[in-house]
């Protein structure tokens, strides 16, 4: 199904883009973390467990159902503050 | 009972805050405000603070919203700016007004210490060398810990 | 690293020591204050207090120095009124800066909660019914011996 | 010996003075307190467990020995902050 996908700070850079639109066979995050890092080589940043998903404006866990349309957003651990 | 959240490139005055905050419900004797700045040394040029456009201000209402509800609040304050700082500047004040001082002080410890874990936030530093994304930290991950349980993962 | 210590009549804008505090240090990243305010409520119309000349100048700076290390405090200010203030009116101002926002926390809710056993203020409360000294309260008592080990009345 | 005494808050306005010379056999602070006690019968106030001693400028324990000439602050519960 089509899928946005965002990626913030260092992973925006790894990846060199902000946003994709993709078609994937993911029915979770988890799965569509796969799907990218077979697709891209970029397993260890893209698979570290610290990296979160945010769905639809979201923080979920890797385990959430994916929808056709949703927006996936890949983000790094967060260091603000 | 009100909560003011804000993300900002623009500075801010980390006094006036903290007396906006003061002295506005009479029946409140306790202010506690945390303020952080960017911390110089090690090389450090300069910071800079990216977030998610939507998501972290929820999360921050989220962070506030939950402090008011667990201890007394009358006020809870986040204010968190993003883009470029220099060495100096502030990047984030916290406050909190109660009617004691324990609910005031252990409500901004709490809300400093779950925004650094749950809120979409990412720094990166500027130095003479180039530049680098901050690590998270294992310490924020327990600092915020002591204040959730396992399975809440973000106050709600 | 500096201690400042304070006990006046005059009134004082905790905003303004607040920024003096703040980005005074450059590797100094957290800045972590209370302020105590006197609360309305229950008929009250002023507070007075009372403390003992000298001894609790002496007390404040003790406590002050204390937290400056036992934590790694840069700076540490404890600024106290004396006399009538009515309701709104600031009473008390902690603050510390700290490399790390644990300590600067953990050391202003230090300096507010021993300061409350170990300094000599007295307060009277003034109501339509006339005045009455305010009781020392047992939870000021375990608040303040969360810091204290059992034979260490004053940290020195 | 003589003592300088020194009464603060509620203690000062129960004495009806802020400070006074006694000459009183007391080799301590808690003696002392006996010896008031005994002198004005206010035992309640003085002997509550809470009522501190400063001597010279110094809080001290209640079994702190005096000397001749020291002063003695008698002190209810403090309440700042």
């Amino acid at each position: 199904m089509s899928l946005t996908v965002r990626y913030f700070a260092a992973l925006r850079e790894r990846m060199g883009m902000a946003e994709e639109t993709v078609t994937a066979p993911a029915a979770t995050g988890e799965q569509l973390i796969d799907w990218l890092i077979e697709r891209d080589a970029l397993a260890e940043i893209l698979a570290h467990p610290s990296t979160r998903i945010i769905v639809n404006d979201e923080i979920v866990p890797r385990v959430h159902a994916l929808k056709a349309g949703d927006t996936v957003a890949f983000c790094p651990p967060f260091s603000g503050g | 009972m009100s909560v003011t959240v804000r993300v900002q490139t623009a500075r801010f005055d980390a006094g006036a805050l903290l007396n906006a905050l003061s002295g506005r419900d009479s029946d409140c004797g306790a202010v506690a405000s945390f303020s952080g700045q960017v911390r110089g040394g090690h090389g450090l040029l300069a910071l800079e603070l990216e977030h998610y456009p939507g998501v972290t201000e929820t999360a921050l209402e989220r962070i506030a919203r939950h402090a008011v509800g667990r201890w007394d609040l009358r006020q809870a304050t986040i204010i968190h700016r993003t883009g470029r700082m220099e060495i100096g500047e502030e990047i984030v004040f916290v406050g909190a007004t109660a009617p004691h001082r324990r609910a005031a002080l252990d409500a901004v410890s709490f809300m400093i210490d779950v925004l650094k874990t749950q809120a979409p936030f990412w720094k990166k530093e500027y130095d003479e060398q180039g530049e680098r994304w901050v690590e998270a930290r294992a310490s924020d991950d327990e600092a915020a810990a002591r204040w959730l349980t396992q399975t809440e993962d973000m106050p709600a």
